[in-house]
């Protein structure tokens, strides 16, 4: 490195320091210091003529280190790097000696103060003179997002990218797009929930940037920020489209199963279709349960079956992923209040079926075998802790949904008798108004605390025994139907999501995201970013505005068609490193990794995602891992220089 | 015939050992013999100071010093041999940077005679005698009087080169049979690496040549530490990644991982990396990053923290005499030491 | 630069719909009403569920909307009317005189210790405490200039005598100023901007809890709205976060909380304000804290827990805390005149009859009322809140094309909900944005705008 | 001894704890001028090297200070690493004879100006109290 050249700018700040501390001695000092070849004091640095003075001395007295002793980096390190690069030098030979806030605004002893300054700047010259030029990299993004899940969140996501201009990739492990939200009967007095999934589905067939992969799984990611490569496996459809929903097929298939698109209360064939507005728009097989004999592929008169089909992998390079995953609903053990012990026993998600018009009752409430006379809805089934093994969190949309089915209900059957036992109402915001309509309603409302309501099935019929709250009574309700306002889980397969995409998820089960408040569809990992029930429970609508605000982030991420990175990163000297490995467990962005350099284990720093917290350089065992700009050396200099006059080393 | 080189060998505070890594070169001794003329190794044969006094400065090839700087005596002769030797290295861990009797710097010296010749349990001292600078012992019977003059202790240990000019070292507690054979080669060889330089070892740390570095979790992580006097480690497993305290990654290599392949965790007896500026520090921060609690659990962090019962020895086990702070702080000149006693 | 955008409203919503479009190297004008950014946000000591400090997480994103060059602050403004259609409004905004020239201003803070009225009332602090006639908003404050506030300054509001005899008074603040930014004479200027689209990001207003009478807000010295409360226990709060009592300046050892004031109550506002739940057991938690021998007590009639971590929180405050929860609408408060403590009056749905208990200090937590009252083309809701066209398939637009409207405005949210919306509607302005080509605006760093 | 000025090296980390130092002189609070600050991007950065290195030059206390577990950190766990190898720390400086007064790791919000105050103030008194760090022996 050729000689130190360090030059030392000391501001008045008008009398904020003048005021205080003896800026013409501390400049004075400050000649004396090893490395300083000049040192002066100005009213504002600041202020233009100021910047000026430091420009001339870079240029006149060729400065290779600049110290400006004024304010906090906080307010200036910008300004004054930007005066400094103006005057050709590289930015990051910048160093702040923060003389006012942390000087002249807290002392009054001119003596005392004028002394720390002094120190303060021998500290700044110390580290300045073992700063290096750093450079800012680029790296190319590729215009391009994989959404992971094909509910509501992810192709909200999905649409908003395509109108970008973005080319997107919905991945979807089940045989259609979707998800829940089609599955909902009502999600507001006026809205059905599948109208709104084939609305937004309309809108992605039509659009030739997005490319959906069905019954397809993420099994591999790899690179970074702008430069992702996912790798899908494509589970086998074994129906092309040149399927025309004919639904021979489906006649002669000898596979029954219970339907999960209709929650358990009907059955399905192997081969079929999840439901109505299903997109892409043909049969699927359910190649877990098909035996392969072979019947459908016979009667198929279009040649749109093909029992041979194998899964493939395809290997994408997308910028960003966005992971709308969703949840899965909770699931009632046997017996709790009375699940699976009763016909007359459903779950909320049943309910939302049968009231949809789709449904195999043609949207009738047809309950056990018949309409009801009365049903009670039970709250935080399997949430806030309610009962043995269930989650510790609101579920968010139970009552919301719970109330509005009620009271969809009551429009449809108004003789009907409809209970709500609950712990606390959670129509929060504008949803209120669906709480005064269910009063409005006569829907019954009947609170519990600690002691969980009792489900008695007997020969006379379903008995509710609950301890009502507001009149301090035990109550016995007789009802002909119970609906249990079931949670939210995190999904089955999350596990893997982890594994594969290096989230992480919280205490509650759920996904991570970077910051809680600020940082809502983020994940710590640059170019990860969240969407929907996947970091916890959510309604279908800020679900879908999640989708929005998570493909905005990708977009501002990506749409430079670069991504720049902070020099102020992680590096290895591959001299040092021996690879043991200290330093990737401590990044909390996984952007460290052991590689093989020629046969040696080396720890390599992915620049794109480092964030330069540092913390890696101080876990380093051999000192091999260096944080440009917080050095070793450059912050032992430091130290040294705050306790003794002569330099470090 | 041309001279042979001279060589000459003394030791200060060590065990011994050291000088066990020169006989552990076994029939290699017999070239060693041929090829060098040894002027002085108190350990193996009768020298005297004067001998060394009488031989001309700088007129010895290289002096292999073991053993940290714990007396007035290790002082003299240090310095001595200095002065006639051309090159001198320090030999060892304990004259590299303090060693095992360099953890007594953490107490004072009066601290260390109480325990060694009073508290001890198998000593038997009823008098109480202490070591004085002169100890007269008399004999009536015969009416003859011996006078025994002991060298004076420091009050701390220093490792070889904060009281002499080293030239190199040669790392190892004791240094292994083939890094001293090595390093005698490129001593006595004709192209000598750059002074200071630590001969016969890596430039990396352990886990560099260790078998087990393969093993490792990608995220090494651990709820516990482990005491190999209390459980035995799963051989083939990284030992770090089984919570057992493995000095590896924060020591240099080049000893071939002997104790790893005896399914024993690294000591750190081949010492301080280049980068490192404190030993202890930089094994605290790696062993403090690797321990898997958030700071609300301060209850499992202390209990972790509990079952290692001596940090300091674990930590600065070679190298406390050349840590930062060197010897607790405050230790003051011994006062027990008297001039005289009589026996 | 193709096309600018608008953003209406500072506040937390605002800055990152801002940041967002700065980042695409969009041209943003940011709207603020008061002298600084930040918002409520930046009122508050810390968040809930994690109770991280509100500056902390803030502040650096306030910094950050310095290091655009391309975010233009307009502060002290107003927008006074819209014309124009998406690609091209044209805005008309009301700039009103800070009395310091920001260009030359750099916060220093002299004059805010040298000007001789003491006595004019914090708004920072809600009035908690005092400031001098010129002012910093507060420590953090973004940008970080001087204002005059010329209700209370001596020469720009003088006493009637000194007007008749046609005397300047004072100038301290003049004479002081280092770098001379002091203008008495600045005017208000009505600012025209071209813009391709508008984000509305007016957040919200306490609703006033004077018009409730049974509650007495205003008249009882002790007690206070959960905002005030907010300043109380905040570190940079009028008695820098000790918890005092208005009446005596001393500690209180039991504390109420009332919740629903003004929300869920059909004589004010039917809605639920979604955020009060929370800040209350936030802010007994923070009681706690602070003076462990405090006892606190929460009235609700449902708890709203319906947040991430928000129920793990509720959960914490009634065992680790031991804060009290009692469920049953307060209907009435009394003052006691000598010990000023106050008497709540409730009905104890679990009794289901009236019963009292005495407090040393009431807070109100308050609802919230949309700033909605604009001079904008958009629609409003029953409830006052800005309309959205269609939540499902178009979550952030109102009923006008291209104005987005994120944050309380558009319905009662706490703060994650608010930023993703910001994220959501800056994409979408960004899009008619670099769509659409505006003229270019020439601007001062201090925000007063040349045409041309 | 009254008149004796200890100094202290305080290790704050960017985000939350030097925004306290800049608040603490913006609302111009004041304490005694015994510290020297150091800035870090996050507590995690500091390495105990760090602070035997100042203690060794003869710092009589130091500060190491980062945000609050468990959310407020930049870099989401830095502060969870700095808790972990500090702990370990004070026992090793136990051992070393510095007493535990002389070593400190605090949480100090952006907002906490006035706890940085105290702290200041806090360790400053003490370490009036217990006087200078010994020096280390010159023994020739």
């Amino acid at each position: 490195m050729d000689e130190v050249r360090i030059g030392v700018y000391v501001c008045h700040c008008g009398f904020n320091i003048a005021g205080v501390v003896d800026v013409k001695k501390v400049a004075e000092y400050a000649k004396t210091l090893p490395g300083v070849v000049v040192a002066r004091d100005y009213v504002f640095m600041c202020s233009e003529p100021g910047q000026d003075l430091i420009k001339e001395d870079i240029k006149n007295q060729n400065l290779n280190r600049v110290v400006v002793a004024s304010c906090s980096p906080a307010l200036h390190e910008i300004t004054f790097r930007t005066a400094i690069s103006e005057a050709g030098l590289n930015k990051y030979l910048l160093e702040m000696a923060n003389i006012r806030e942390h000087c002249s605004w807290v002392h009054h002893e001119k003596e005392k103060a004028t002394e720390k300054a002094m120190e303060i700047v021998r500290m700044a010259v110390a580290k300045a003179r073992y700063l290096e030029p750093l450079e800012e990299l680029e790296v190319e993004a590729k215009k391009s997002v994989l959404v992971l899940g094909g509910g509501v969140a992810g192709i909200r996501a999905a649409l908003e990218l395509a109108n970008y201009g973005f080319d997107v990739y919905i991945v979807e492990k089940s045989p259609t797009i979707g998800g829940k939200a089609a599955l909902i009967g009502y999600i507001d007095p006026k809205t059905k929930g599948a109208e709104v999934v084939s609305k937004m589905v309309e809108k992605i067939r039509d659009c030739p940037k997005i490319q959906v992969f069905t019954s397809a799984e993420l099994v591999q990611l790899t690179g970074s920020a702008g430069n992702y490569v996912a790798k899908l496996r494509l589970n086998p459809r074994f129906v092309n489209s040149r399927c025309t929903r004919c639904g021979e097929c489906e006649e002669v298939c000898p596979i029954e199963v219970s339907n999960e698109y209709n929650f358990g209360l009907d059955k399905r064939k192997a081969i079929f279709i999840p439901f109505k507005n299903a997109y892409p728009p043909y049969y699927a097989i359910d190649y877990r349960v098909c035996v392969k004999c072979g019947e459908c592929e016979k009667v198929c008169r279009y040649k749109a079956i093909n029992l041979k089909e194998e899964a493939k992998i395809v290997e994408l390079r997308v910028g960003a992923v966005i992971i709308a995953t969703g949840y899965d609903p909770y699931r009632p053990f046997k017996g709790e209040y009375g699940y699976g012990l009763s016909p007359n026993v459903i779950t909320l998600f049943q309910l939302e079926r049968l009231l949809d018009p789709e449904s195999p009752t043609k949207g009738e409430l047809i309950v056990g075998n018949k309409v009801p006379k009365s049903l009670a809805f039970i709250q935080c089934v399997g949430s806030r802790g309610t009962t043995l093994g269930a989650k510790s969190y609101c579920s968010r949309m139970c009552c919301t949904t719970a109330i509005n089915s009620a009271i969809k209900i009551k429009e449809k059957y108004p003789e009907m008798n409809v209970y709500i036992i609950y712990k606390d109402i959670m129509t929060y915001g504008s949803d209120e108004s669906l709480y005064e309509e269910a009063g409005k309603k006569l829907i019954n409302f009947i609170k519990f605390e600690e002691k969980i309501p009792k489900v008695t099935i007997s020969p006379e019929g379903l008995f509710i025994d609950v301890f009502e709250y507001t009149i301090q009574q035990e109550i016995r309700i007789p009802v002909e139907a119970i609906v249990l306002s079931i949670g939210m889980l995190p999904p089955r397969d999350i596990e893997e999501l982890i594994a594969v995409t290096r989230v992480s998820c919280g205490g509650e089960g759920f996904v991570r995201e970077a910051h809680l408040k600020l940082a809502p569809v983020e994940a710590p990992t640059k170019g990860i970013f969240l969407a929907g029930c996947i970091t916890g429970p959510k309604n279908i609508l800020e679900s879908i505005r999640m989708g929005s605000a998570a493909a905005a982030k990708a977009m501002s991420l990506l749409s430079k068609g670069k991504i720049t990175i902070e020099p102020m990163i992680a590096q290895v000297d591959e001299e040092r490193c021996s690879g043991c490995g200290i330093c990737v467990a401590v990044c909390p962005y996984s952007a460290i990794s052991i590689k093989s350099v020629n046969g040696d284990r080396i720890a390599k720093v992915e620049k794109a995602l480092c964030m330069g917290c540092g913390t890696c350089n101080a876990s380093c065992p051999s000192g091999a891992m260096q944080h440009l700009g917080f050095k070793d050396v450059q912050l032992l200099a430091q130290t040294v220089a705050a306790l003794r006059g002569e330099s470090y080393g | 015939m041309a001279e042979k080189p001279k060589i000459a060998w003394y030791w200060c505070a060590s065990c011994g050992g050291c000088e066990e890594s020169l006989v552990d070169l076994a029939e290699r001794l017999l070239t060693l013999f041929e090829t060098v003329e040894i002027v002085f190794c108190p350990v193996a044969m009768d020298f005297k100071k004067e001998d060394v006094e009488k031989l001309p400065d700088n007129s010895i090839a290289v002096t292999f010093i073991n053993g940290g700087i714990r007396l007035k005596e290790h002082e003299e002769m240090v310095k001595l041999l200095r002065r006639k030797s051309k090159i001198v290295v320090a030999y060892g861990a304990c004259s590299a940077w303090g060693g095992i009797p360099g953890l007594a710097n953490l107490y004072t010296l009066d601290e260390i005679l109480e325990r060694k010749y009073l508290e001890v349990p198998t000593i038997d001292n009823p008098k109480e005698f202490l070591p004085a600078k002169k100890t007269v012992v008399s004999i009536p019977e015969v009416n003859m009087k011996f006078e025994l003059e002991l060298t004076e202790p420091l009050p701390v240990l220093r490792p070889l080169d904060k009281v002499v000019d080293v030239d190199y070292y040669i790392p190892g507690c004791p240094p292994t049979p083939d890094v001293f054979w090595n390093a005698l080669q490129t001593l006595l060889g004709n192209n000598l690496p750059p002074r200071g330089a630590v001969l016969g070892a890596l430039w990396k740390s352990l886990c560099d040549e260790c078998p087990l570095n393969e093993t490792k979790p990608e995220k090494l992580l651990v709820k516990e530490f482990r005491r190999v006097d209390r459980t035995t480690p799963e051989p083939n497993k990284c030992l770090l990644a089984q919570g057992f305290i493995c000095m590896g990654p924060v020591t240099r290599g080049g000893c071939k991982a002997l104790c790893i392949k005896s399914n024993m965790p690294c000591t750190g007896c081949f010492g301080i990396l280049e980068g490192v500026v404190d030993y202890g520090g930089k094994a605290i921060s790696y062993i403090g990053s690797i321990l898997d609690y958030s700071p609300m659990q301060e209850e499992e962090i202390r209990k972790a923290y509990d079952k290692i019962p001596d940090w300091v020895g674990v930590i600065y086990r070679y190298t406390l005499p050349a840590s930062k702070l060197r010897h607790k702080v405050g230790l003051e000149f011994p006062k027990l030491i008297k001039e005289m006693v009589e026996l | 630069m193709n096309g600018s955008v608008l953003v209406v409203g500072g506040g937390v919503a605002g800055i990152q719909a801002a940041l967002d479009l700065a980042e695409q190297g969009i041209e943003v004008f940011l709207v603020e009403k008061a002298p600084s950014i930040g918002g409520k946000m930046a009122y508050l000591d810390k968040t809930f569920p994690t109770l991280d400090c509100a500056s902390c997480i803030l502040a650096p994103k306030m910094a950050a909307v310095l290091r655009y060059p391309n975010i233009k602050l307009l502060m002290n403004s107003e927008v006074e009317d819209v014309t124009g259609r998406a690609g091209n409004f044209v805005v008309r905004v009301l700039k009103r005189p800070t009395y310091v020239d920001w260009t030359k201003c750099n916060g220093c803070g002299i004059c805010t210790q040298k000007c001789p009225v003491k006595n004019v009332p914090d708004d920072y602090n809600l009035g908690l405490s005092n400031r001098r006639a010129i002012y910093i908003m507060f420590p953090q404050a973004v940008p970080k200039k001087a204002v005059i506030d010329a209700r209370y300054c001596m020469r720009l509001n003088p006493p009637e005598k000194a007007k008749k005899e046609g005397k300047t008074l004072c100038g301290v603040c003049e004479r002081h100023c280092p770098t001379k930014a002091i203008e008495y004479e600045q005017k208000s200027e009505v600012i025209e901007l071209k813009v391709a689209a508008i984000i509305v990001a007016t957040g919200m207003e306490l609703y006033n809890a004077k018009n409730i009478p049974e509650y007495g807000y205003g008249v009882y010295q002790n007690l206070y709205t959960n905002l005030e409360f907010e300043r109380l226990v905040s570190a940079t709060g009028p008695s820098g976060g000790e918890i005092l009592r208005r009446s005596d300046g001393k500690h209180p050892k039991k504390i109420a909380w009332i919740q629903c004031v003004g929300s869920r109550d059909v004589r004010f506002n039917h809605y639920c304000s979604a955020y009060c739940c929370m800040a209350a057991t936030k802010q007994a938690i923070l009681a706690k804290e602070h003076l462990p021998e405090v006892q606190c007590t929460v009235y609700y009639m449902d708890i709203r827990a319906f947040g991430k971590g928000f129920n793990e929180f509720l959960e914490r405050a009634k065992r680790e805390f031991g804060v009290r929860y009692i469920r049953g609408k307060v209907v009435r408060i009394e003052e006691l005149a000598d010990t000023k403590n106050l008497r709540v009056v409730y009905e104890d749905t679990a009794e289901s009859y009236l019963r009292v208990e005495e407090y040393d200090m009431v807070v109100l937590s308050v609802a919230i009322t949309p700033n909605s009252r604009l001079p904008l083309p958009v629609e409003l809701t029953s409830d006052g809140f800005v309309k959205l066209k269609d939540p499902y398939l178009d979550p952030v637009s109102t009923t006008v094309e291209g104005i987005f409207v994120v944050g309380a405005v558009a319905g009662a949210k706490d703060i994650p909900d608010s930023v993703t919306e910001a994220s959501a509607a800056a994409a979408r302005a960004a899009l008619i944005a670099k769509r659409s080509m505006a003229r270019e605006v020439r601007v001062l760093a201090n925000g007063g705008v040349l045409n041309g | 001894m009254a008149d004796f000025e200890p100094k202290i090296i305080v290790f704050a980390c960017n985000w939350c704890t030097y925004a306290a130092i800049d608040l603490a002189g913006t609302s111009r609070l004041s304490y005694p001028p015994n510290v020297r600050v150091i800035r870090v991007m996050c507590s995690g950065r500091v390495d105990p090297q760090f602070v035997l290195e100042a203690f060794a030059d003869g710092a009589d206390g130091v500060i190491v200070a980062g945000c609050h577990p468990p959310a407020d950190c930049h870099y989401i766990e830095g502060n969870y690493k700095a808790y972990r190898r500090f702990e370990l720390l004070k026992r090793i400086l136990e051992s070393f004879g510095i007493e535990k007064e002389r070593f400190r790791l605090e949480w100090i919000s952006a907002a906490e100006a006035s706890k940085w105050v105290q702290v200041v103030n806090e360790m400053v008194s003490d370490l009036r109290r217990i006087g200078a760090l010994k020096p280390k022996l010159e023994v020739d």
